[in-house]
């Protein structure tokens, strides 16, 4: 209804633009409670984002207003279900970014469907969170009358990568860059992230052949790894993929190394953060490879510009997560410049539009199921320093 | 077998730090019936101060143990002073809803200062980095470390309770106050000393376990809390050696599971092994059963 | 015909016996009192007769219906009623709910009904109101229905724990150390009070008590314990003259009350 | 020696005890009687600082206290047997004992104290090591006396010290309370058998409901008609 | 008489509620979000008020009735993911919370013999169990739990249940049974030995607290979409012991109170993430500090009106 007096979009601000006039984000994420770190991880990066843009002028001139928007929903699913309802229907935002974790994640997708306004994710990575796709006999998605994937969450998105995209990746590059027959997978069980990279991972791997000698189990916030590992080094095998989180991870490193246990260790972009290098110890960190969206030996200037602008805002080298976050941030900016009008629903067209987003974690276009469709890097580290990166396909 | 008894030396290293902590609840509950939930939280504060001390302050890992012990007996007695005390006279219901409030507060004000992140202690360098093998079984000096710690700890403890004119007044201050209050026992100053030894085996505890899996956070101590909560439980609660009883069981049994690949299970089977207990013995392992003389 | 017969009970403790072998039995209708020296085992007595301890060996008989090793509700739904050595009211409970608290056995309804207020339960429980009503008044507390029980002088609280223990309809009452803690004044008034229940409610009574003006004044027999071995057992005025019993338990000056 | 001065007691709403004052001379024997519920207890509960008084005074030697701890009297020389003996029961029969000299240093004084104690209840001597909460009423009660007479008090408080005893340990109770009171030990005794309580007191107070109703000297009591009727029973 | 007063007031006290909140739901005043407020509201005053007439008037300690209200959730998601109809949804509550009130039967014939503290621990280890078995049944989905759940709860169903808890539970505390249960509390010698059955009737609130638990997860499941083993966890359980006793033990109206203070503190402070768990904690301390015995202490709402009608009357009375 307003289309037409929209402003023209005016780059230099010489064009006295009414400030009233402000684009409202949400934030919904976990800022206490269990999973803290992974939210406030994440908002450290959007808050960059968001006041990166707001110093250069907004979007369109419009400032992007986000501080009494944002909230903390506890860890807690059905709070994020409340807070999200509470960003789109008292505070009427055009967007919400998070929650961080699939579960509470997808407990605000139905409330976003309901209120058009689309919810968006770093790091919901479970399989199913855009949506419950089928594929007919071919391999082909399925699709609606509508022309959209059937089962398709239409408001949600992510910038993330699927487990099951990492799981496979990885396994694929255990028997090809390796050349390993046999894998031990020890898996935080408490999250569906490691279970999902697991199941993947473990399909993939004896698909193509390999054997997987043993399946552990940990769960979160578990230290002694001692247990599990004294076992597995009577056994015989060629890698360790552990699907999990760098606070485990890193334990689990510095444990194996320590019993003995050399053979190269295979993770996921939960293994990002450079408290894997402290909690193992840089004698520890020897053949380990992971993928990532990004490598810091990147030259890409939006990845250099990213980590030096971060360690001067936040005085300590970034995660995945605070890089997940930058680039939610920046995304939502990004499909709010190119959107008809200041609703949820041309917003939700033009994410969906998004086409060669230059992100740190990659430079993506959205797919018809939401997902990004970005190139991964495999990391390899030696001594605790990043050595290597592969660009890796999952074919 | 040699598995096995890696995992014995495991576990004992893991029931030490339980049985520290189960020390400090038995002997709050033995003396305010209370469970202090704030308990678990001075274990992470003073795996917090110990880390302050060896990365900001480089003190070596001696002074650090005992600026944390004493960091968190202040704490302890402060909490005490402070929350617990105006409500002695309350129900006792209260008191552990306050406690849960100290637990918190003490959370979540280390993660308001400090960030909910994770903080690595120093690697261990010198002797404390060495390991040896023994009979095919790999022992750190940090698991040595850290049982020789425990026990002498332990048997501090046990002179203080049995054979100190304060262990005399604490033992009669848990059975009966007034009673106690009637001998010239000043009360007050009893269960402040109380909790003093208490938080400071928890601090000492917090420490060791920084250094031995060198990562610790704010949440640290809810899950440890819990289990060194059921270590006492088990053990009987508000009897020392019952704690120290519990807190190796628990360790054990926990390593044990993991060891044969039932990790998914581990605190179930925990927890059913403490309802198993106490259906067969309700006052725990060491309690004596005192069926209420009616 | 005998309505409580125990033969040959004990119960130990560890190493105390604190019962051993005893026997005894009451006719219906008889006011026995059971007496002897601080830690005989009167009360351990007591409690195995109501099913708080389980003997170690021996029977209890009520009429024909043995009683060792039951559950004290089971018991006391066939009749034995108790008071405590150590009041124990339910503390926050009002007067008239304590009373009512013990006419649950009596209730006419089930959990379901108690749910949804529906079947009996409005009839029943006017009723079992009335009846708690009509035994205050009985026990003088009439006008203290809606207090705490918890605020009543001791006196008061000794005197409804009678109450409670009458409304669940015991043909046996037994009751330990009634007068304990009450003046001679009190104990007096307490003793005629006893007197009345025993004719309207119909009861047999077996009591345990310290003080001997009580005791001489209103039991038809009376075992003494000692050690928890029976060592006498007879009238008030033979247990009176008894060496045995002046030399464990009366004492030479008492004896002559 | 020691003195109430005006001395009310609330619990909550209860106002238990109002407006009370008594003293006992030294090497006196004072009796405290009355109904259920009057207030004695409570009384000898503040007297100790087991319970704040809402208002008024008690002194000990002269000396106002109202505001020290119960160890702080303890330490004066005041000592409470209070109703229900409240023995350790944990603990061993000895250990209570030594408990009972706290607050004392003198190892020499505290051994012959003890044999004191043994002295007047031979059989705590032969139970020494056994846990004082298997240990029968009337044991209790003694070991309750022996603890507090370990503390070496100047002035005694006993609350009800025959309640629940067979004749025959009134009987010896009565005795030692005597003995210990020739010893010259002040004594105030709240008493339900107040008979024998009258005939050993010097002097006496009666209590009802909170208040002192009447005093005079124990064989006045005996005598009189008014406490007569009400506490002893008689016509 | 005064009785019946009550009762009526009561009742009418009810009607209003659910005749006001539907009209301000048509005429668009409650909007979603204030909703979703009203239905954390009315699961934690069913979670609460039956974990009280356990812990509050029956005195069995428990810290496990997040355990039961999981098994409600998970009986009632996994049935309506099959067949989201209102009927499916009955179906689901109902199988939800007879299956929690089973399993409270099966648990607390062993643990209800325990006392106090080790009760309180022994449910807390019962409750970890169950979230162990729910983390690592096939069917319940493990760790990533239910998602896109139907919602199916309105006000209708959201009041009937609410107000069914808190109806039931009153008769019940006022019944020859429940008054049974709270003799268990005051003194269980002396119940035993006035006639109650002490463990038939501890396992009979225990279940019958389980039963609503079961309800209150059903709810929860079915108003937001998304259930896993976590969300039942032992803080879970602590948060509502916490709304018991600040609300009062023994005070079904304090449970009431408490969860929509708790509630309504809880939102305001969603939007100060950093010092939101701090200010909650202090809230507790000094709730408990100031008012040990929570806010309603142990009396009713009721009470207190009758008591100042009574008083009102009897002045009356004395100046007529
Ligand atoms: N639950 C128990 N555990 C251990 N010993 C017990 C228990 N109950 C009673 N006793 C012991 O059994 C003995 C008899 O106790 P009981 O209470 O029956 O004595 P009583 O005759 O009632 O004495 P009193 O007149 O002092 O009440 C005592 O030695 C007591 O310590
Ligand atoms: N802890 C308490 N809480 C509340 N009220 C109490 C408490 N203790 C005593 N009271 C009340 O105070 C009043 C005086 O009680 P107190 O125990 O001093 O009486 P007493 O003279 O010692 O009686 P008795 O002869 O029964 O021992 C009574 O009304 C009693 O109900
Ligand atoms: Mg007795
Ligand atoms: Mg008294």
């Amino acid at each position: 209804t307003k289309k037409d007096d929209t402003p023209p979009p005016a780059d230099d601000g010489d064009n006295e633009t009414p400030a009233a006039e402000t684009l409202k984000i949400g934030i919904n994420y976990e800022r206490s409670g269990g999973v803290a770190t992974y939210g406030n991880s994440s908002v450290d990066g959007i808050l960059m984002a968001f006041e990166q843009i707001n110093a250069a002028g907004g979007v369109n001139g419009k400032l992007i207003e986000y501080e009494e928007h944002s909230m903390d929903n506890g860890s807690d699913s059905a709070e994020a279900t409340t807070v999200a309802t509470r960003l789109m229907t008292q505070h009427q935002v055009l967007a919400v970014l998070g929650p961080a974790t699939s579960g509470a994640f997808k407990a605000t997708i139905p409330v976003a469907n309901k209120n058009k306004v689309p919810v968006i994710s770093g790091s919901a990575t479970a399989d199913d969170v855009t949506g419950n796709f089928q594929y007919d006999e071919e391999g082909n998605l399925v699709l609606d009358t509508d022309g959209k994937p059937s089962g398709l969450q239409e408001y949600a998105f992510r910038i993330c990568f699927s487990d099951s995209y990492q799981g496979t990746a990885m396994a694929m590059f255990a028997a090809n860059d390796l050349k390993a027959t046999k894998a031990v997978v020890i898996t935080d069980t408490s999250s569906d992230y490691g279970k999902g990279l697991a199941r993947n991972f473990v399909a993939t791997f004896v698909e193509g052949g390999g054997t997987v000698v043993a399946q552990e189990g940990y769960v979160k916030d578990e230290t002694n790894f001692n247990a599990v590992l004294t076992r597995l080094k009577g056994l015989d095998f060629d890698v360790i993929f552990i699907p999990g989180y760098y606070n485990e991870a890193g334990l689990i490193i510095k444990q194996a190394r320590a019993l003995g246990i050399d053979v190269p260790v295979l993770g996921a972009d939960g293994f990002d953060s450079p408290d894997l290098l402290s909690l193992a110890g840089a004698e520890a960190l020897n053949d380990i490879y992971f993928s990532n969206h990004y490598s810091s030996l990147s030259e890409d200037p939006v990845v250099t510009k990213f980590i030096a602008d971060f360690k001067a805002r936040y005085n300590r080298e970034p995660d995945a997560f605070n890089a997940l976050g930058y680039d939610l941030g920046m995304f939502v900016a990004d499909a709010l410049g190119r959107a008809a009008e200041a609703t949820g629903e041309a917003l939700k067209v033009a994410l969906e539009e998004t086409d060669g987003f230059a992100g740190v974690t990659g430079r993506f276009s959205v797919d018809a199921q939401h997902n990004p469709v970005k190139a991964l890097v495999v990391i390899g580290l030696e001594n605790g320093v990043q050595v290597s990166s592969v660009n890796a396909s999952v074919s | 077998m040699d598995v096995f008894l890696q995992q014995l030396i495991n576990g004992l290293s893991l029931g030490s730090i339980y049985a520290l902590v189960a020390l400090g609840y038995t002997m709050v509950y033995g003396i305010i019936k209370l469970i202090n939930f704030a308990h678990c939280d001075l274990y992470m504060v003073g795996a917090y101060i110990g880390y302050l001390c060896m990365t900001h302050a480089g003190l070596g890992f001696f002074p650090s143990l005992l600026l944390s012990m004493a960091g968190c007996m202040l704490l302890g007695v402060l909490i005490e002073k402070i929350a617990y005390k105006p409500l002695r006279n309350a129900p006792r219901i209260s008191l552990l809803i306050t406690a849960i409030g100290m637990s918190l507060l003490l959370e979540y004000g280390m993660m308001f200062f400090f960030s909910p992140n994770v903080r690595t202690y120093p690697p261990m360098t010198g002797l404390m980095a060495r390991s040896f093998t023994v009979g095919g079984v790999l022992l750190s000096m940090q698991q040595v470390v850290i049982w020789l710690i425990t026990l002498a700890l332990m048997l501090l403890l046990q002179y203080l309770v049995h054979r100190t004119r304060a262990g005399r007044a604490m033992r009669a201050v848990s059975l009966d106050k007034d009673a106690a209050r009637l001998m010239g026992i000043d009360i007050d100053a009893t269960i402040s000393y109380t909790f003093a030894i208490g938080s400071a085996l928890a601090g000492a505890a917090g420490m060791l376990v920084g250094v031995y899996y060198n990562t610790i956070n704010p949440l640290m101590g809810v899950l440890p809390g819990l289990k060194a909560f059921v270590a006492a439980v088990v053990g009987g609660i508000g009897i020392i050696p019952g704690a120290m009883a519990g807190g190796y069981l628990i360790g054990i049994v926990e390593v044990l599971v993991s060891g044969y690949g039932f990790s998914m299970y581990r605190d179930a089977i925990v927890f059913a092994l403490l309802i198993l207990i106490l259906i067969v013995r309700p006052a725990g392992l060491l309690g004596k059963h005192e069926g209420e003389k009616v | 015909m005998s309505i409580l017969t125990i033969q040959n009970l004990s119960k130990s403790f560890g190493g105390i016996t604190a019962v051993s072998d005893v026997n005894l039995a009451l006719e219906c209708g008889e006011l026995v009192g059971l007496i002897g020296p601080n830690g005989a085992g009167k009360t351990t007595v007591f409690n195995l007769l109501t099913g708080v301890y389980t003997p170690t060996g021996g029977e209890i008989r009520l009429g024909d219906l043995a009683l060792q090793g039951k559950k004290p509700h089971y018991i006391c739904g066939k009749g034995v009623a108790r008071t405590f050595q150590n009041i124990r009211l339910f503390k926050n409970m009002t007067v008239l709910n304590n009373v009512r608290t013990a006419m649950h056995q009596h209730a006419g309804y089930g959990t379901l009904s108690s749910l949804l207020h529906l079947g009996r339960y409005h009839s029943e429980e006017q009723d079992m109101e009335t009846r708690a009503a009509e035994l205050l008044d009985r026990l003088g507390l009439g006008d203290k229905a809606d207090e705490l029980a918890g605020n009543l002088s001791y006196g008061e609280q000794r005197h409804l724990e009678i109450a409670r223990a009458l409304a669940t309809e015991p043909v046996l009452l037994l009751l330990d150390e009634p007068a304990a803690g009450m003046n001679p004044a009190e104990t007096l008034r307490l003793t005629r009070l006893l007197h009345d229940i025993r004719q309207q409610f119909n009861l047999t009574m077996l009591l345990i008590e310290h003080d001997m003006s009580l005791v001489m004044n209103i039991c038809e027999r009376i075992y003494v314990l000692d050690y928890g071995c029976v060592i006498a057992s007879g009238s008030p005025a033979d247990i009176r003259r008894d060496s045995r019993v002046i030399k464990a338990y009366l004492g030479e000056e008492a004896g002559h009350v | 020696m020691f003195e109430l001065r005006d001395l009310h007691v609330h619990y909550d709403m209860i106002h238990a005890v109002k407006g009370i004052s008594l003293r006992v001379e030294q090497g006196e024997v004072v009796a405290l009687i009355g109904a259920n519920g009057a207030g004695k207890s409570t009384s000898l509960r503040t007297a100790a600082g087991l319970k704040k008084p809402t208002s008024g005074q008690v002194l000990l030697r002269g000396e106002d206290v109202t505001a020290a701890t119960a160890q702080k009297r303890v330490a004066l020389g005041l000592s409470l047997v209070p109703e229900g003996r409240h023995v350790f029961t944990g603990m061993t029969v000895r250990e209570n004992l030594e408990l009972g000299a706290y607050l004392r240093r003198d190892s020499a004084g505290i051994a012959q104290d003890l044999e004191g104690v043994f002295a007047y209840f031979p059989i705590l001597k032969s139970r020494q090591r056994q846990a004082a909460g298997t240990l029968s009423g009337g044991e209790q009660q003694m070991l309750a006396m022996g603890r507090a007479l370990m503390s070496r008090p100047e002035i005694l408080l006993l609350d009800e010290p025959s309640m629940g005893l067979s004749p025959l340990l009134v009987g010896e109770i009565f005795d030692i309370i005597a003995k210990i009171s020739k010893a010259g030990t002040t004594i105030l005794l709240v008493e339900q058998n107040a008979m024998k309580a009258l005939r050993l007191a010097d002097r006496a107070y009666v209590m009802e409901n909170g208040r002192i109703a009447a005093t005079g000297t124990g064989a006045d009591m005996l005598d009189s008609e008014e406490v007569k009727k009400s506490y002893l029973g008689g016509a | 008489m005064g009785k019946h007063k009550k009762r009526i007031l009561q009742l009418a006290f009810f009607a209003a509620t659910y005749l006001a909140v539907a009209a301000l739901i048509r005429a668009g005043t409650i909007n979603d979000f204030s909703f979703a407020v009203i239905v954390t509201i009315c699961i934690n005053i069913i979670l609460s008020s039956s974990l009280n007439m356990v812990t509050g008037f029956a005195g069995q300690f428990s810290l496990g009735h997040a355990g039961f209200m999981s098994i409600g959730a998970y009986v009632c998601a996994l049935t309506i993911l099959r067949r989201p109809t209102p009927l499916g949804f009955l179906l689901g509550m109902l199988g939800g919370a007879l299956l929690a009130a089973l399993v409270g039967l099966l648990v607390g014939l062993p643990t209800l013999r325990l006392r106090g503290d080790y009760l309180a621990i022994a449910t807390l280890g019962m409750a970890e169990i169950i979230r162990v078995v729910f983390l690592n049944l096939e069917i319940t989905n493990g760790a990533a739990g239910l998602s896109f759940i139907p919602q199916l709860v309105d006000w209708n169903w959201l009041f009937a249940a609410t107000a069914g808890t808190l109806l039931l539970i009153a008769n019940f505390l006022n019944s020859s049974p429940g008054r049974a249960c709270i003799a268990i509390q005051e003194d269980e010698v002396a119940a035993e030995a006035v006639g109650v059955n002490t463990l038939r009737y501890k396992v009979t609130v225990f279940s019958l607290g389980a039963f609503f638990a079961g309800i209150g997860g059903a709810l929860y499941a079915a108003y937001f979409y998304f259930i896993k083993p976590d969300l039942f966890g032992f803080s879970r359980s602590v948060d509502i012991l916490v709304i018991v006793v600040v609300g009062g033990m023994g005070s079904l109206s304090g449970s009431v109170v408490a969860s929509v203070l708790l509630m309504v503190v809880s939102t305001a402070l969603q939007a100060y993430p950093a010092l939101r768990m701090i200010l909650y904690s202090l809230l507790l301390v000094a709730v408990m500090l100031f008012r040990p015995q929570g806010l309603m202490g142990s009396k009713e709402v009721a009470d207190l009106v009758f008591t100042r009608f009574r008083r009102a009357e009897k002045t009356e009375k004395q100046g007529g």
